[in-house]
């Protein structure tokens, strides 16, 4: 019977206390972010899909060594090169040129193995994380025309 | 036991809890036969989001396998790569600097108390109490924030590397992990008032749905699941491994063996894992992050290869059987929620459907994990 | 301690003779105990076993209170063999991993379920019969479990092409 | 005859005016109540702090198809929803707002709103069985054993401020407890000392009545999807959803009425229907503040509570009342 009666009070009371909780939070502040309307800026850090890094003439770092492209896991880059002879000291030399990179982004997940098996600092990520489309064409991203719109 | 369910004249119905339903946490089918409102049997179905990962270990490189360990087991994703990283470097032999290791433990600690936390908001939910999921998500994106600043992603890392870190933790990480501690005790004495102490919650999981410590061990129970039945057994400290040795840290264990049993001990859990980001970032060493000796491409050895580590949900084993080439010749991964999930089946007959659904809840399920 | 103690027991099951501990076995290796090198490979005890003296084996760590960790399987193609992998651990600070392996023919892979033994293997071998087809005598409900119901290919062969 | 045919009329469109709108905004304040107990904002983008929500809301549901599933039993389906609304709206006609405001007094009033609310029962039966689901079966019928259980202290708590007015007509008794906060029923009197636990039991009960978390067993919805309702969509939900609410303002006005002391101020002054209007409002606020702070309960604790607890005390109580009547 004493059982009966404390389990009651004690109840009575754990109800109260958790309303007090609740009532202490109904006056703090909102923590979200309002989002279409807000937006937050991303860490420094933060992996995005993959960019084009330009050098100072603004043309891409990128030597098309295939480093990246053997590096993914789910294939999702394509490289294209074409080959140009340059003049170095006075030598004639083949040279290969970016002229395709195509990321297929809709396979990506964004492990950022490419950017670190790069040896020439030629890959960076994006920030921008606002990727949304209902066709599966738009993540189909030409970073070579991406790279010419961004030095635009 | 599953046996196969058949129709029968016995006033019984068959309920197909699932693979939509707000219970199941995503994908999972529970076909149960009902009596009423109690279960008279129930056979689980798997493999709605079952992905093949273990083939996709044998097609790719030990490297290019990292990202797959996070998409297991989405909530607490680092303990994962952890258990990954350790096999290789076990059976490559690389040594891994004692900075690295801190980090990681300190990483994969907060990645468990947001686990946690997350297990105790959905948990809550089950039972029907909205607010506490939206507390625990507040203090959960603290710890996000903070991993992201660090590794580049809020939820599927890819953080760990063989022979260390991806990259170096700076110190805003250092300043961040210091000032979340005691913000995240005082949520803690906030969750114990506003649910461990309720009576309606008890009520709810006192009791009900008791798993035997037998029965953890023929199903192979392990995590929260087992400790909730007086099971003293966690890899961090039965296996030790990385620099969990140098902490100093309890695994809670609790003999009831019933729903509240296995929700305290993971609020005990998210307690001992702040004592251990508190030490690790007191006696963090300086140093490199990676290792300096360490080869261009993986290769492991023939032979096969075992490692066992204690993540938010139980001990995640992976086994690599390797025929010495740079990928793995069978890669298994043995996820801890699999064989948690399984002891359900038997577990809830008899139960009314209400506590049967509270007991999932307290398995802490995941289930891309279970599926793989 | 309890690592004799396993090894012993296990270690009775075969009359003839074993090969040297730790030696790194030819492939492949001969039925018998081995103890392995906790610190590389993960595990302690090593036993390589008959399909028949499964149920056996699996009985003497059921006494020693072992739990079931995980089932899998290897397709060992050039062998021509498949090996069905036990994980055994047990709930103690004296770590004691075990190991069970045993090779069946490629062409007909059946093994005995420990189902009777392990209640909790009922799952991973209904698992290792969806990617291997390996049957096991005596399980319950041997269906699909994370393929779907009408599955009747199996991923992790070797020679499976999708 | 054409007055009276006129009166009736004018008094239910205003009921079903005065259902609705409240249906629709305590929807809206349930919402930002929610929100900020979870420290968000809640509906904040139509209108000034959300407040053109509920109408739009109102449009979406009306604009969807209703759909009858394969098998339902399409009459009890169509029913339902009906009948979950109507009994609510006419329990509105003889609540007394103030002295003056009531649509039509009636002499058997406390009878009258206890008959009107035992029949939102059969609203949820019929939408559980006719909508030949099993989770709404499971639903409706806890939901019926958790109302039959629950108007059993809810109707004894209700004989015992009736045996101290000495009247059921809800007029008098809000009268009866006229001129300053002292004479409520919720106080201590000479005749019933144990009227504040009367006054938490059947606040508890009107929760239970109106499936209210925490005894939201009829909808459950992280067990039985979303209870009765799973099978409903458009109008059909939101009568339901309309339901759920005025049946929340009937509870709250008669808990005032009965213990509260209805459109009395409490310090005598300025009696009228404001001061109604502001206790259903707190007594509702309370509802909403309860619902997002506690997990469901089962729904054995929910009878345990119900016929271990709440009946005894609520007898022990009628008998103490009773006795007390006869000495003084």
């Amino acid at each position: 019977m004493g059982g009966y009666f404390s389990e009651i009070l004690y109840g009575s009371k754990s109800l109260l206390v958790g309303m007090g909780i609740t009532f202490r939070e109904f006056f703090k502040p909102t923590v979200t972010v309002q989002y279409p309307y807000q937006t937050i800026k991303m860490s420094a850090r933060f992996r995005g899909h993959i960019e084009l890094i330009a050098d100072a003439e603004g043309k891409p770092k990128c030597v098309v060594c295939g480093m990246c492209e053997r590096a993914c896991p789910s294939g999702c880059i394509t490289l294209g090169s074409t080959s140009v002879e340059v003049e170095v000291d006075g030598k004639v030399k083949k040279k290969k040129i970016l002229s395709k990179y195509e990321l297929d982004f809709t396979k990506c997940s964004l492990c950022g193995q490419c950017v670190e098996n790069c040896n020439f600092g030629a890959l960076e990520f994006s920030k921008e994380y606002n990727l949304a489309s209902t066709r599966k064409e738009d993540f189909h991203f030409n970073l070579l025309k991406r790279l010419e719109e961004r030095n635009a | 036991m599953s046996a196969p369910i058949q129709l029968r004249p016995d006033e019984t119905f068959i309920l197909n809890v699932g693979p939509q339903h707000p219970a199941t946490h995503g994908v999972l089918r529970v076909k149960m036969q009902m009596d009423g409102e109690y279960i008279v049997k129930s056979e689980t179905v798997l493999g709605y989001v079952h992905r093949m990962h273990e083939k996709m270990g044998e097609n790719r490189t030990y490297a290019q396998f990292l990202p797959n360990l996070s998409r297991l087991d989405y909530l607490g994703a680092l303990g994962y790569t952890h258990g990954h990283v350790l096999a290789i470097e076990r059976a490559a032999g690389i040594e891994v600097p004692e900075r690295a290791e801190y980090i990681r433990a300190i990483t994969v600690e907060l990645n468990r108390v947001a686990s946690h936390l997350f297990w105790f908001g959905a948990f809550v939910m089950d039972l029907g109490g909205f607010s506490p999921l939206m507390y625990a998500i507040q203090d959960r994106e603290h710890i996000l924030d903070m991993l992201e600043a660090v590794t580049g992603a809020r939820l599927t890392y890819c953080y760990y590397r063989f022979g260390g870190l991806y990259n170096d933790v700076d110190d805003n990480f250092i300043e961040a992990a210091k000032r979340f501690i005691p913000r995240m005790r005082k949520s803690l004495k906030k969750y114990d008032a506003l649910v461990t102490g309720n009576i309606i919650f008890r009520k709810r999981l006192e009791g009900i749905a008791p798993v035997s410590a037998e029965m953890c061990r023929k199903y192979g129970a392990t995590g929260p699941v087992a400790r909730g039945s007086g099971i003293n057994f966690d890899v961090r400290k039965n296996e030790p491994y990385s620099v969990y040795p140098e902490f100093d840290f309890d695994i809670p264990v609790y003999h009831e063996c019933d729903s509240l049993a296995r929700y305290r001990v993971r609020m005990d859990e998210m307690e001992q894992s702040l004592r251990i980001i508190e030490q690790g970032l007191e006696k963090l060493p300086d140093g490199p992050f990676m290792a300096e000796k360490k080869p261009k491409t993986i290769k492991l050895p023939v032979g096969d290869y075992y490692q066992a580590v204690e993540t938010a949900r139980g001990s995640f084993g992976i086994r690599i059987v390797s025929d010495g080439d740079k990928n793995a010749y069978r890669l298994k991964l043995r996820s801890p929620t699999y064989s948690n999930m399984h002891l359900f089946d038997e577990a809830c007959e008899g139960m009314l459907i209400m506590d049967a659904l509270a007991f999932m809840g307290s398995l802490d399920l995941v289930i891309p994990e279970i599926d793989r | 301690m309890i690592l004799e103690t396993t090894q012993q027991a296990l270690q009775a099951l075969f009359a003839g003779s074993v090969p040297a501990d730790g030696a790194e076995p030819d492939t492949p290796r001969a039925n018998g105990v081995l103890t392995r090198d906790y610190k590389t490979h993960g595990y302690h005890l090593d036993a390589q076993v008959d399909a028949d003296q499964l149920l056996a084996a699996v009985t003497v760590l059921d006494q020693a209170e072992f739990f079931i960790e995980s089932i899998t399987g290897v397709d060992w193609i050039k062998e021509k063999q498949m090996e069905v992998i036990y994980d055994f651990s047990r709930y103690d600070f004296d770590a004691c991993r075990v190991v069970i392996r045993t090779r069946i023919p490629r062409e007909k892979p059946e093994v005995p379920s420990i189902t009777k033994i392990y209640a909790g293997a009922n799952w991973h071998e209904r698992e290792t019969h969806d990617f291997f087809g390996i049957k096991f005598a005596g399980h319950p409900h041997l269906v699909p479990l994370l393929l779907p119901e009408d599955a009747d290919f199996h991923p992790l062969l070797k020679d499976f092409k999708a | 005859m054409s007055l009276t045919l006129l009166n009736v009329i004018v008094a239910v469109v205003i009921a079903i005016a005065f259902a609705a709108v409240n249906a629709a905004y305590l929807v809206w304040a349930e919402r930002r109540g929610a929100a900020r107990i979870q420290r968000r904002p809640g509906p904040n983008i139509n209108g000034p702090f959300g407040l053109l929500q509920p109408p739009l809301d109102g449009i979406k549901l009306m604009t969807k198809q209703l759909m009858i599933p394969g098998g339902a039993d399409k009459i009890l389906f169509m029913v339902a929803p009906v009948l979950a609304m109507a009994p609510a709206i006419m329990s509105f006609v003889t609540i007394p707002f103030s002295a003056g405001i009531a649509a039509h007094n009636m002499e058997l009033g406390v009878l009258v709103i206890f008959a009107f609310a035992s029949m939102g029962a059969m609203a949820i039966l019929f939408a559980g069985w006719g909508s030949r689901n099993k989770y709404s079966v499971m639903a409706s019928v806890r939901a019926v054993s958790q109302n039959v259980s629950y108007e059993i202290p809810m109707l004894i708590t209700a004989i015992t401020v009736v045996m101290t007015t000495g009247s059921m007509d809800l007029k008098a008794i809000s009268m009866a407890q006229s001129g300053g906060f002292w004479h409520w029923n919720i106080f201590p009197s000479l005749h019933s000392p144990l009227m504040p636990i009367s006054f938490i039991i059947f606040f508890i009960c009107s929760l239970a009545e109106t499936n209210r978390a925490p005894f939201d067993l009829g909808e459950a919805e992280s067990e039985l999807v979303a209870g009765f309702h799973t099978e409903y969509g458009s109008m059909g939900f939101g009568l339901f959803f309309m339901g759920e609410y005025a049946n929340i303002v009937i509870g709250a006005s008669l808990t005032t009425i009965l213990f509260l002391g209805g459109w009395d101020c409490p310090f005598g002054m300025f009696p009228g229907v404001w001061w109604f209007l502001l206790k259903i409002y707190l007594l509702i606020a309370t509802f909403i503040w309860i619902r997002w702070t506690f997990p469901r309960t089962t729904i054995y604790g929910l009878l345990n509570l119900s016929w271990k607890i709440l009946i005894p005390i609520s007898l022990f109580n009628l008998l103490l009342t009773a006795g007390l009547l006869k000495v003084f």
